[in-house]
């Protein structure tokens, strides 16, 4: 055990957070400064800790860290990763500089609204994104789940007062109108994941109860209690190990909104920044989703997979209801919010479609959608910046006065209907695939997101974008070299994971076949025996060789 | 002494019919009685009652105590609150609470039938009394008990009891905490108030009678207010004796028409006064 | 030589990246640029053909594996090439055209500021367009499949400011998607069954499994192409998508795109062979369609909307012969190259006519034109004899040997699709005769104002809302665009022949799809007797109707069917009715629901918490002695559990 | 005569001594009625003592007077002091405790 890679990640990010915090209020744009380099290093450690990784390795977890933390109840500070969580640290370290770039000039309109130089709005901005960032790695790091529960929630709290404090003045009211809707909005979401959380905390306790009772010391590690389980000495009953995973799911589906529990997810997105935005529904959201992979399959497989219908139900009606609420929208930030719970539909979908292709799908689409949404939330933002509102009837003709922002905000658009060629078409594809393979009717209903998608984003495109140019944005700038920056990079990612995502997939999948394992599922087997030889095919000769082995 | 039996013998049987008719009918006038110095006395009237009982069930000790810490002092030291607080604190037993009264009784007799049934359905048939626990005296069981097992529980008392002591002391007594005022100062707030600026009138009437009880009478006849200490007008103690002083007013007059030997051509009239006289003179007289 | 067949697509990508990102500094350039790029690849093209003629017919395919594209478990795409002999057709003809019209766009945009942005998107078409024709796998198709939708997307809706323009994009991109979900589902189904989705194993591997299945496959693959075609039910789009700048018009929804959708057909064939129930769909769609769309085009005032309607009753028949199967297959393709040609021939033709019309569409207003512009009136006619089939011209050709392998297809299907193909030649040779007519003979009615007309859409209404009216200077297009026009008729009128030498076109097809030769119930000869009959008479009505009499510069109310076809028989408002209006209730009361139902329900929760405390708080009055009541009520309630649990 | 009287007198005792504390205003009266409850109980002890034939319940007994004295002695300052600052002894006007 080496350096502490893996707690040095966590650990910048909440050294940059307090730096940030402690800056005199006159430092202003030192903090901003200060903020992006602890992000920019957090970003160079999670590209170390990508390439420490090896997905070829055995075991399931690498890079691990552990400390006995409280002895009396076994609580353990257990750091590990594998490649699913490398690939989302990788993609919170990437995605935090470009919102902190973005929320470059977020608070200053703060800092002229409050004159008194207690409270610092700029330093307190800044030092909460790094607040959540610190958080959200420790949470993909932690293998003990109680470790990960308390960052789980403890997340709540800086989310609460980025969401409640700092919102884009482009309400359709007045400020102090919108200002009670921001703090409603950011309460309704602290209440939200509240809920779910005590309702884990009761799973957690009783998880712990059960292996007290069972393995004679209780614990929380997961791979102490997986192992336990394989080995059979681990047996929770089939109702103890049905309602301990309803109330980890519950938690799950809170965070990563899912159908009924979705209510919260608009209000916070359209009420915060972009940039805060992004930072719910691209890093923190994530977390959701990433937990029901790591700990509701591996801790309760079998009851996961007695809920798997319920749950693949669930998530077909978000993908469709999400995307046709999307439609309904007036407001560009509320749209993009239900984009996103369609897109969290899928990836519930793939995670729960229990193949490798719905699953690996589903850890790609979670990156990919993170870039997309990040990229298209993004110029949303300074497009309703420039304008001063988020109404997409206030928009019309924008390509004509500022094509860099409208070719931007057109490739955004084509990432989150994912159009081929970019990358959330390759995820969104694998889930399909995945769920097709086992559910067929499930995977086809499924496909009507695919239309839907393109309705919304081509609808909100031709509404705000195109159309004859309207008075009050004739006078828009296009894009700033700053927001070039925050954008460019983004869409070459995108382009790039479209075209070549080997790396990530080679990262993903021997955790997900660990996974899997775990579940003990395997893939269905084609019906057809494929005969691929030589010349029966009248195409393709050349074509057929490695078409066998792609075949088996 | 009277080494008690398992069961009770008739002579405590109707000791006890006796005396605890007594007891409940104190009880009820504690919380019956309208004064407070009624309920007072009527409780300790039960306590005395109880310290009998304890007798009876062979706790001399308790009973002795009884009579002397409780009776004695703590009834005592009731009786001194109330004469201290509680003169005008005749409080009507109207009630204020919604519902309360109804609900105090609902659940007073709910729970007494409850605590009876309880009784009722315990097995308490046999007796072994205190023969033996008071073979040695009770007062020396006792004191073996609490030196010995109790000990602990004894001396926490006795820190418990210090503390009160202090505690009340602390309550009761005022530390001064602002400047006392001066005369000239006082004199100077009473004029500006311009209420009673010299010293409040005597009592008695024309000095006849010197009594503090009875009210100065003004000019006309009718009793001052003022003359007579509202303690006093409170319990209703005072006496009025504007009547008696009109009438014999009027006695003196006509004495003197006889003595002149003037023919009565104009009588004055006694004035009303007394029937406008107030209301507690009138009850006050009764008494 | 394989190497090569990357750069096919390389080299437009590139040119796209260029143009797109270049910035202003290419403003100028830009055009040469990409039409360089355009010809480049179409160099590659011709040098791989050669190539490919080099060898003997069975080693003619090439095969280029890029890299691995995406690989999960048993799932594994690659991105590979394959260039057969179909794959090479295809290569040529959108190289070839595509270098054409590049040429001709120079011209044809010359004055719009976004010039640049245009050749970028045309090139980005190009680079799509070949990745779907030299994919080896179904997956990389989808994405040439997916990538000319948005090229396509992006041409239509061109001129954005034009609010029409935008919507008609969205409404292709829209309708394309539907296709694209039949194809995706296919890709799936192929996963399942085969475990792969790349031609060679699919294909070679059709008999290891049901019908049933393979019957699936084939439905969502016409669903797809159905959708990039513009087939029945899915054609709505093709009309509107006319509102794009004719170029493109003429190499993407006359040429290349529109036909992917036989490609697809045709690549599949040893799915369809093994499906029949799939290929009875096909043809029927395909008959279907090339009515449908010979009646709308008839009932068009609007050139380019009628050329529209023409092109999709030709996929039609061309989707109709590749249904056929083995016998239709290479018929299907080679209706595919001519109508390729003379297809974008008549559209530059049309774009040439307005480009001297002051960009005016409606027939009514043109008239007499061809002493004006000879050029375009030449190519113009070569183009449309070769539509109609006249003998000796490409036409000709490709469209009689599809309405043989009609009737060949026996029984009294044959007869019913035999009858069909007819009846639709016959339908052609009239709405392209009106067109020819209406534009380049007749009085020149464009010399008096228009009078403002309330049922058509179609006419300019600038004209009307300015009052002097100031008559175009009809005029021929420069060089640069008749250029294209001419190379382009020289091919319509020849090719077909070419191709028909000694079946020369079929011989080449034939290892790629299977051929087989059909056998008509009536001899070949009297089918080519037929149609040449069914071609003169639907001339000779059309030449009553608009040659004999004036042609009214208003459009008469006309009869039940002609309003229903100019309003594409009604399918855009059964559309409008179902889909828009219908989605547009159902999203408003989701929205209705999820406010009041689902955050309904949470937040009842909360008041409902709210009420209760509230009444609780209630009892707090502050009075000791409620207090003490309370405490005695719990005395008393424990009182009585003790008593209950002691068992009384 | 059975002794298990004594117990039920004390019930009543207690059981009137509650509703007076309920019913009654006078914080002294109140006092006094606690006083009567404590009593009460200091009786049934005495009764179970005997019925033990152990002396445990006297000096239970015995500590509860002696708990009486200083509860006594303590809450009678107290209403004092409040008699004091506001005139009154009855315990409804000392409602604060409600916000």
């Amino acid at each position: 055990m080496s350096f502490p890679l893996l707690t040095a990640t966590a650990v910048v990010p909440a050294i940059g957070a307090i730096a940030t915090a402690a800056l005199p209020a006159a430092k202003r744009t030192a903090a901003k400064w200060l903020a992006l380099l602890f992000s920019l290093l957090t970003f160079a450690l999670a590209l170390v800790v990508a390439f420490r990784f090896d997905p070829g390795a055995k075991g399931p977890f690498q890079l691990t860290e552990s400390h006995a933390w409280i002895r009396d109840f076994g609580v353990r500070y257990e750091l590990g990763v594998d490649g699913i969580a490398v690939a989302l640290i990788a993609l919170t370290a990437l995605l935090v500089p470009f919102v902190i770039l973005a929320g470059w000039h977020d608070a200053d309109t703060l800092e002229e609204a409050t004159p008194n130089r207690r409270w610092r709005p700029t330093q307190g901005f800044f030092a909460l994104i790094l607040a959540v960032e610190a958080m959200v790695v420790i949470s993909f790091e932690a293998t003990d789940v109680f470790l990960f529960y308390i960052f789980f929630e403890a997340m709540l709290i800086p989310m609460y007062f980025l969401i409640g404090g700092f919102g884009d003045r482009a309400g359709a009211d007045g400020e102090e109108r919108s200002a009670g809707r921001r703090s409603q909005a950011a309460v309704k979401f602290l209440l939200y994941n509240l809920a779910g959380g005590l309702i884990m905390l009761a799973a957690v306790i009783g998880l712990y109860a059960v292996t007290a009772d069972q393995l004679g010391t209780g614990t929380f590690s997961l791979t102490q209690i997986v192992d336990a389980r394989a080995a059979g000495q681990l047996d929770l009953g089939t109702t103890t190990e049905r309602l301990l995973f309803l109330g980890f799911f519950f938690a799950f589906a809170v965070k990563a909104p899912l159908w009924p529990l979705h209510t919260w997810l608009p209000g916070a997105m359209s009420e915060s920044t972009a940039p805060v935005a992004v930072l719910i529904t691209a890093v923190v959201d994530k977390v959701g989703t990433f937990a029901m992979l790591r700990f509701c399959l591996q801790l309760f497989p079998q009851a996961s997979s007695w809920a798997t219908p319920v749950i693949l139900i669930l998530a077909l009606i978000s993908i469709v209801y999400g995307a046709l609420l999307a439609v309904a929208q007036r407001d560009i930030k509320r749209l993009i919010a239900y984009a996103s719970i369609s897109h969290f539909g899928f990836i519930i979908l793939g995670i729960f479609a229990m193949t490798s292709q719905g699953q690996g799908g589903a850890t790609l689409y979670m990156v990919n959608h993170g870039i997309s949404t990040a990229a298209l939330m993004l110029v949303a933002g300074f497009l309703i910046s420039r304008r001063g509102s988020r109404l997409i009837a206030d928009f019309g003709g924008v390509q004509k006065v500022a094509p860099m922002l409208a070719g931007t905000f057109l490739i955004g658009g084509l990432a989150t209907l994912s159009l081929p060629g970019l990358a959330p078409f390759v995820s969104e594809f694998l889930v399909l695939v995945g769920t097709f393979s086992r559910h067929p009717v499930i995977g086809v209903i499924a496909t009507l997101g695919i239309v839907l998608a393109a309705l919304y984003v081509l609808v909100l495109y031709q509404r705000t974008m195109t159309g004859p140019v309207k008075s009050e944005v004739s006078a828009m700038p296009d894009l700033r070299a700053r927001e070039l920056v925050v954008v460019a990079p983004l869409i070459a990612l995108l382009l790039f994971l479209g075209v070549y995502p080997k790396p990530l997939t080679d990262l993903v999948n021997p955790a997900v076949e660990h996974t899997l394992s775990v579940v003990d599922k395997k893939d269905p087997k084609p019906t057809a025996q494929v005969n691929a030889v030589p010349g029966s095919g009248r195409t393709g000769h050349a074509a057929s060789d490695q078409d066998v082995e792609a075949a088996k | 002494m009277i080494s008690l039996a398992a069961a009770a013998s008739t002579g405590e049987a109707v000791q006890f019919w006796l005396l605890g008719i007594v007891a409940v009918v104190g009880a009820l006038g504690t919380i019956l009685m309208k004064r407070a110095v009624h309920s007072a006395l009527s409780l300790a009237g039960t306590m005395i009652v109880l310290a009998v009982f304890y007798l009876a069930n062979g706790a001399y000790f308790l009973g002795v105590v009884q009579i002397v810490v409780y009776t004695g002092a703590i009834m005592m030291l009731f009786l001194f609150v109330v004469m201290l607080v509680g003169v005008t604190a005749a409080d009507s037993l109207k009630e204020t609470l919604k519902g309360q009264r109804w609900l105090a009784a609902g659940l007073g007799l709910g729970f007494g039938i409850l605590l009876i049934a309880g009784i009722g359905n315990a097995s308490l048939k046999e007796f072994n009394g205190l023969g033996e626990a008071n073979a040695g005296g009770n007062v020396q069981g006792l004191a073996a008990l609490i030196f010995t097992k109790y000990v602990f529980a004894f001396e926490v008392t006795g820190a418990l009891l210090i503390t009160a002591a202090v505690g009340a002391m602390v309550l009761t007594h005022r530390e001064r905490t602002e400047r006392a005022r001066t005369q000239r100062e006082q004199s100077e707030a009473r004029v500006r108030e311009g209420k009673q600026v010299p010293p409040l009138p005597a009592p008695g009437v024309y000095a006849r009678h010197n009594a503090v009880d009875i009210p100065g009478l003004l000019p006309d006849g009718t009793p001052s207010e003022l003359t007579v200490n509202p303690t006093l007008r409170a319990r209703g103690q005072i006496r009025d004796v504007s009547r008696e002083s009109l009438a014999e007013l009027k006695a003196l007059e006509r004495r003197s028409e006889d003595w002149l030997g003037r023919g009565s051509g104009e009588q004055p009239e006694a004035p009303p006064s007394g029937g406008a006289s107030p209301k507690e003179h009138k009850e006050g007289a009764k008494k | 030589m394989e190497n090569l067949i990357a750069l096919l697509v390389a080299a437009p990508l590139v040119g796209a990246a260029l143009l797109l990102c270049g910035g202003k500094r290419l403003d100028r350039t830009g055009h040469w640029l990409g039409t360089l790029f355009a010809a480049a690849s179409f160099a590659v093209g011709v040098a791989l053909f050669a190539d490919m003629l080099g060898r003997s017919a069975d080693h003619r395919a090439l095969h280029q594996h890029l890299f691995t594209w995406i690989p999960v478990g048993g799932f594994r795409a690659d991105v590979a090439f394959q260039l057969d002999q179909l794959s090479m057709t295809f290569v040529l003809l959108i190289t070839g055209v595509g270098s054409l019209i590049h040429v001709y766009s120079i011209g044809y945009m010359e004055h719009d500021e976004r010039r640049r942005r245009f050749f970028g998107y045309l090139n980005l078409f190009l680079a799509a367009m070949l990745l779907l024709v030299l994919a080896d796998n179904y997956l990389l198709l989808y994405v040439g499949w997916e990538g000319v939708g948005l090229a396509s997307y992006l041409l239509i809706g061109f001129w954005q400011h034009k609010p029409s323009a935008a919507t008609a994009a969205k409404k292709a991109f829209l309708v394309n998607r539907v296709g694209d979900m039949g194809l995706s589902i296919a890709i799936m189904l192929m996963f399942t069954t085969f475990g792969t989705f790349a031609f060679g194993p699919v294909l070679a591997s059709t008999g290891a499994t049901s019908e049933g299945k393979l019957t699936a496959i084939g439905l969502m693959l016409l669903l797809a192409a159905c959708g990039k075609s513009a087939q029945v039910p899915l054609q709505s789009w093709l009309g509107d998508a006319m509102e794009g700048p004719t170029p493109v018009s003429a190499l993407i929804h006359a040429a290349t795109m529109v036909t992917a959708g036989v490609y697809l057909i045709t690549r599949s064939g040893a799915i369809f062979n093994a499906a029949p129930d799939a290929q009875t769909a096909v043809v029927a769609v395909g008959a279907v369609t090339l009515l449908f769309g010979a009646i709308v085009g008839c009932a068009k005032d609007d050139i380019k909307k009628a050329l529209a309607g023409s092109t999709m009753s030709q996929i039609g028949y061309m989707i109709l012969a590749a249904g056929l199967g083995p016998i239709g297959y290479a018929f299907a393709i080679m209706h595919l190259v001519t109508h390729g040609f003379f297809k974008a021939g008549l559209f530059l033709g049309a774009g040439s006519v307005m480009h001297g019309m002051n960009d005016e569409v409606d027939m009514r207003r043109y008239g007499g034109l061809r002493k004006y512009m000879p050029v375009t009136f030449v190519t113009f006619g070569l183009g449309y004899l070769a539509i109609i089939g006249f003998p000796g011209l490409s036409g000709f050709f490709s469209k009689d040997k599809i309405i043989e392998a009609a009737f060949a297809k026996g029984g009294t299907e044959g007869w019913i699709l035999g009858g069909a193909a007819l009846l639709g030649a016959a339908i052609t040779a009239f709405y392209m005769t009106r067109v020819m007519l209406m534009t380049f003979f007749g009085e020149e009615r464009w010399r008096k104002a228009p009078t403002p007309s309330p049922d058509q859409p179609s006419v300019e209404p600038a004209a009307e809302t300015r009052g002097e009216y100031a008559p175009p200077h009809p005029h021929e297009s420069p060089k640069v665009m008749t250029l294209p026009m001419i190379v382009l008729a020289i091919g319509s009128v020849f090719a077909g022949g070419l191709f028909s030498l000694n079946e020369a076109f079929v011989k080449w097809l034939e290892p790629v799809t299977s051929f087989a030769h059909g056998h008509p119930p009536v001899s070949a000869t009297t089918v080519t007797a037929a149609t040449i009959a069914v071609l003169l008479l639907g001339v000779g009505v059309a030449w009553l109707m608009y040659g004999r009499r004036p042609v009214p510069s208003l459009a008469p109310r006309g009869s039940l069917l002609t309003r229903a076809a100019r309003r594409d028989l009604l399918q855009d408002d059964f559309n409008d009715i179902v889909f828009v209006r219908g989605g547009g209730h159902l999203t408003t009361t989701l929205v209705q629901l999820d406010h009041t139902l689902v955050d309904g329900a949470v937040n009842g929760t909360a008041a409902s918490m709210g009420g209760l405390s509230g009444l609780l708080r209630q009892l707090q009055s502050g009075f000791v002695r409620s207090y003490a009541v309370q405490m005695l009520g719990g005395a008393a309630v424990l009182v009585a559990a003790t008593l209950l649990m002691r068992g009384v | 005569m059975n002794p298990v009287y004594y117990l039920y007198l004390a019930a009543l005792l207690f059981t009137i001594g509650a509703a007076g504390v309920l019913i009654r205003r006078n914080a002294i009266v109140v006092f006094m009625c606690i006083e009567l409850m404590l009593n009460a109980c200091n009786l049934a002890f005495v009764t179970f003592s005997r019925l033990h034939g152990n002396l445990d319940g006297q000096i239970i007994a015995f500590f509860t007077m002696v708990v009486a004295a200083a509860e006594v002695v303590v809450g009678l300052a107290i209403i004092v002091t409040i008699f004091r600052t506001r005139h009154t002894a009855s315990v409804d006007d000392a409602s604060l405790m409600k916000l």
